[in-house]
């Protein structure tokens, strides 16, 4: 049911920023934008932007985080206190904590940790400006951060939501989608893999709806490992195809 | 090393269909629940799955509603891993696990709409009624999310409250007191994945050794309101949707020890 | 004086709650309620709802803080948010700290620590429902929670409150009369050891007064010592006499 | 090792009724009081107890009253072991030591009624005036609750507040002071017990071998207002109604130093 | 030891008028400046200075006026070394580098009055507008100060707010957006002092090595309106004069690039 | 611009308090007043009232932190909750935290830090009165806390605060005349080494008046270094000359 009398769908059935219901928004990614770090890379999907970067794999503070077997990851989803309407405190919030567990989790099942045992690596996702999907949008440009770093990956990971807006099943919620709609899916994906490392649900769907919601989202993330790719291929293959 | 040792025990099991405990992979651990223990508390329930405990106090005071939603009471969901549940765990504020637990039970309670939060607005904008709902969990043996939605739904169908109203401006409280306003069931089912295969209700053992976990909260109605991936491995969306149509099933069951017709 | 017009002492001579002066409310005890503490034990006194549970004797951390001659005995006296009227917050408060420390001081001469050089026993008291007196129903569930756990004890530490209500010196104050009455002592007691663990008091007593609260106090201990003792055999000696 | 040793001596000390600085078993070290030695604060004390320090400081401020007692000022008792009075003392919030140590000067103060706080209160239930009492220990020689209380005292008889009014819902401060209503003078005497024998304000070198503490407070009529056990030994029931006695004949003496007629 | 080589090398080529990257000793490195970088925020920049790089994002709220200004609006400045932007940077609260970036850039915002914060009281004692100033630094090579003070006034001159009224009390949001009131153009001047001798805009390796740092701000008539040393170093009465003669001229090639005439 | 309408400074060129515009606060140092640190000092210099003492050189915890070649110095600036107008909260503000480091830079250069590697010299300075000015009063006795305790230093460091009021060049600002008038200019000095180690300006001034002010600090530093060392000889020169 919807929330409020705005429509988020007009009658030719566009969304209110212009999008058709399985459009992503427009995306541009870029990678290796930050000296310091080890890698990074920037992401606009909408009017999202977000930077992540990573250090490592490096010796472990406290020593006894440390893992025989693997290397740690460990991840910091984080606000600006500019990038949402009112002004966030810069304390990390329960939602912080939670987005910056899921993220982890989504992220390392596509990093070879045990080839780096006992380091860690810092992985850190700055959201400079929030319009609905961060936590998606966060795992796409973490994801080619790492790569960037040299860091070996099964395959990249790329994530998308989908949900349903005034009844209609859509791809890639902005803002306003996810607070007024009725539902709200992210989902991160391996494609090569065939693997889901992220799925949570907010709203109310059948089980029908459900799954077609979640065929949104795969091919939304299969769109979206294409500008992956892409952005790779930008920083490493200057001037020459695939 | 003994996780990876424990890890094979438990996967030869399962490639046999069988499981540490002897349940079956679809089968919940026994149910126990007491509603109303604990006096004091406005709602509440204690809940044992198999070994693990948890108690569920609901409060109930005045406070001021959210900008965005100014004609609506408010929902504050908190868990304590207190520990002397489990020698894993320790005493200082809630860590991500405890933060996990409180907003997948938080969040099946508030998409599934189950407290009807405008029948607890008293002044639009100014005063409305907050429920506070306390996941308090004192023996820890596995799946503390099913546990925990579990008895907080008890807890929130055991709560009591004052009546209220608003004279001259200032809230007071007047003799007797009414149910809380609860108009939906929110059920939580967890899954782990092990070894790629999917069991129902995981024990701590079974918690130590999973590769991945899903939640899914169905509401009254068999709509999904919220579904929660959890740990370290991956599913495909075969094993996606073949453990939604079985958490179906089991939210109908377990329902029915919630909530008497 | 009393704070309030309501009579917490009828002019029967009997208390809100039915009891005589020298009555303790009823107390129920379990042992070993928990599967994993290393020991546990569950009182209810009245309307208190106490857990105590306790892990150990293992190792200390951080490091630094091991005594080369004996255990570290560490204490946590919590209490549940809906433990009390108004909801509590879970962050410790003053008074918590405070009883931390003295439930701490009144168990520490019971246990021969010094079996376990170089580790620690990490106690903690869940106030389930508050209602007077749960620094003492604490310690005496505590207690047995190490009795439980197979601790060596000199003896049980066995504590009660009293003092003086309009006006009569009572034992066992309730909420209430605590709240209202005119003076609250607690106290911890080895019985067969003649030691007081802990002492405190709240309110106003002449010197003849608190020499009466104190032996109404030792007495609630001594009954509540039997109560102990047989929660113990309860557990532990089915089916035959002590 | 090394405090064995100490424990060992100071004990075979006491056997023949002495103590390492030459006092007697129940006299206290010399005790210099100043007051009014913050001028910026309402009301201020500075004691030397031996060589313990410690400076007290009221400041009178208006706030909200407690739930409870909505016709009453509220009264804060904060203690500060600051770093610099001793190498056993790092900076950060209050430990466990810092806040009973407040808690119990707290409580003596309060329980005696020490403060009218009822001539504190501006609008029932809405603003009252807020007496913060700041423990601040400079140098640390033992006994800091006696020190502390005595100090406390004497900043409370030295404190004069502003004169305030309401006018129109709003707190104006009228020209002039009036000192704050003081009505009872609570005094805590402290024991340490060493190897059986009870001796008064310890010294620090006591504290360190000291197997329990016992503090009773009387009030002006030579009631008990505050007990308060420290340490991890034990006394006996005759242990106890001893140092009572002691300890009220004691208190007469300290308070003649605080209160002159 | 590393730091110590390195130091004899930077020394060893300022010996002879040069510089690691080849600036000249009063040379900035290239400044890129973008505003209205962060729509969501009333005023933003981003700056490049060198590989230094700033976002600074202006948020404009409702707040409560300090008690001793109740007739002005509040300025907020508020530091973040977020970790990505460097290796040496924690997560964290801020620490005492942080709080000094922020208090040194808040100092010469407020000290030149550069907000004109008698336009942003509404209610005079209640209501006036909050500008929270955040600096947020994406990568450190060195210069914060200086960087973080030019981001932070283009992204004031950037920032436009709505239109606020109050009626019958409230504070209502009108259609419509006006500037902030800028009324002055603070620019930091940072110097680095290594071994005797001073250079402008230190790079982060030069930071590395230096014993001490200072920073004169000066306002847009010519005046310093804040001064900043660092560092454990020390400088001569004649070495600042000097600075501050240099800086002065700097302070207006920079002023150039952030404010268009 | 005078932010008030309270005259600071009167017809006859005096200040509030009397004093003329190059004229130093009264000023009372006293060294080694406290006797568990290793070393202390008091100053009242006008009502403002400090004390500052150290213990060390030790050992450095947590142990990471040591410094391979010379000792670390910790400084910590603390205001009492009673030493300003409204209640100050014991909580470190961010104030606090920028003032000792300040005050940690300003006494560094004049330590002989390299003659104890590996350890900690942990410095306290404790506002009991505050009455402007208490940066520089807390580096003046500091600095001689530190010599009472027998650290070697290069010089002693003085600190004193000129600036603008009214219009007028001031030395040696009180409390309102920080507050009301135009710039406030604290400098730390070690008048042996002509070596300026604490420099900060808020306020307004042109360069001209800038360096009038640097001066009248100066001269400020070196009045008070008298005073400075006067304390140190009444402590420990007794009965004697220079």
């Amino acid at each position: 049911m919807p929330k409020s009398e705005d429509k988020l769908i007009d009658k030719n059935g566009l969304r209110i920023d212009g999008r058709k219901l399985d459009e992503l928004r427009s995306t541009k990614i870029e990678v290796g934008v930050l000296s310091n770090a080890d890698g990074s890379a920037y992401i606009e999907q909408g009017k999202n932007k977000i930077l992540a970067a990573f250090y490592g794999p490096h010796e472990v503070h406290p020593k006894h985080l440390a893992l025989p077997d693997r290397s740690l990851l460990k991840c910091r989803y984080h606000m600006a206190p500019f990038s949402v309407d009112e002004r966030k405190s810069p304390a990390p919030s329960r939602r912080d904590i939670e987005l910056s567990m899921v993220i982890r989790q989504a992220l390392e099942p596509s990093i070879f940790l045990e080839y780096y045992p006992r380091t860690s690596i810092d992985l850190f996702i700055e959201i400079l400006q929030a319009h609905g999907g961060t936590r998606c949008a966060g795992i796409t440009v973490a994801s080619l951060a790492l790569a960037d770093g040299g860091i070996p990956l099964r395959d990249l990971t790329v994530a998308c939501a989908a949900g349903k807006v005034e009844g209609k099943l859509v791809v890639d919620l902005s803002d306003d989608e996810d607070k007024k709609g009725e539902a709200d899916v992210p989902l991160a994906f391996m494609p090569n893999l065939n693997a889901i490392t992220l799925l949570q649900m907010d709203g109310q769907l059948t089980v029908t709806e459900f799954e077609k919601v979640v065929d949104l989202a795969l091919e939304g993330c299969k769109q979206l490992y294409k500008i992956q790719k892409e952005s790779l291929k930008a920083k490493y293959v200057v001037g020459e195809g695939e | 090393m003994i996780i990876r040792i424990r890890q094979k025990q438990i996967a030869q099991l399962m490639s046999n269909g069988e499981r540490l405990d002897g349940r079956e992979f679809e089968k919940y651990r026994e149910i126990k629940l007491e509603m109303g223990v604990i006096e004091k508390a406005e709602g509440s329930a204690r809940i044992l799955l198999g070994k693990t405990e948890v108690l569920v106090g609901v409060k109930i005071g005045v406070g001021t509603p959210f900008p965005d939603t100014p004609d609506k009471g408010v929902l504050t969901v908190n868990a304590e891993l207190v520990p002397l549940a489990s020698p894993m765990f320790e005493p200082g504020p809630p860590r991500e696990n405890a933060i996990e637990l409180a907003r997948v039970v938080d969040r099946g309670i508030r998409e599934s709409n189950a407290i009807d939060l405008e029948k607890l607005c008293l002044v639009p904008g100014k005063t409305v009624l907050v429920v506070f709902v306390d996941l308090y969990v004192l023996n820890y043996d596995g799946n503390l999310i099913d546990a925990s939605a579990i008895a907080a739904l008890a807890a929130l169908l055991n709560a009591k409250m004052s009546k209220y109203e608003i004279e001259d401006g200032e809230v007071k409280v007047k003799p007797g007191y009414i149910q809380l306003p609860i108009q939906n069931y929110p059920i939580a089912v967890t899954f782990a994945e092990i070894d790629g295969k999917l069991i129902i209700d995981p024990s701590l053992e079974e918690e130590m050794v999973m590769d991945a976990r899903l939640t899914i909260t169905f509401e009254k109605d068999g709509k999904i309101c919220a579904i929660q991936k959890g740990g370290t491995g991956q599913f495909t969306r075969e094993q996606i949707v073949d453990v939604v149509k079985i958490a179906e099933g089991k939210s109908l069951e377990i329902r029915k020890l919630v909530v008497k017709d």
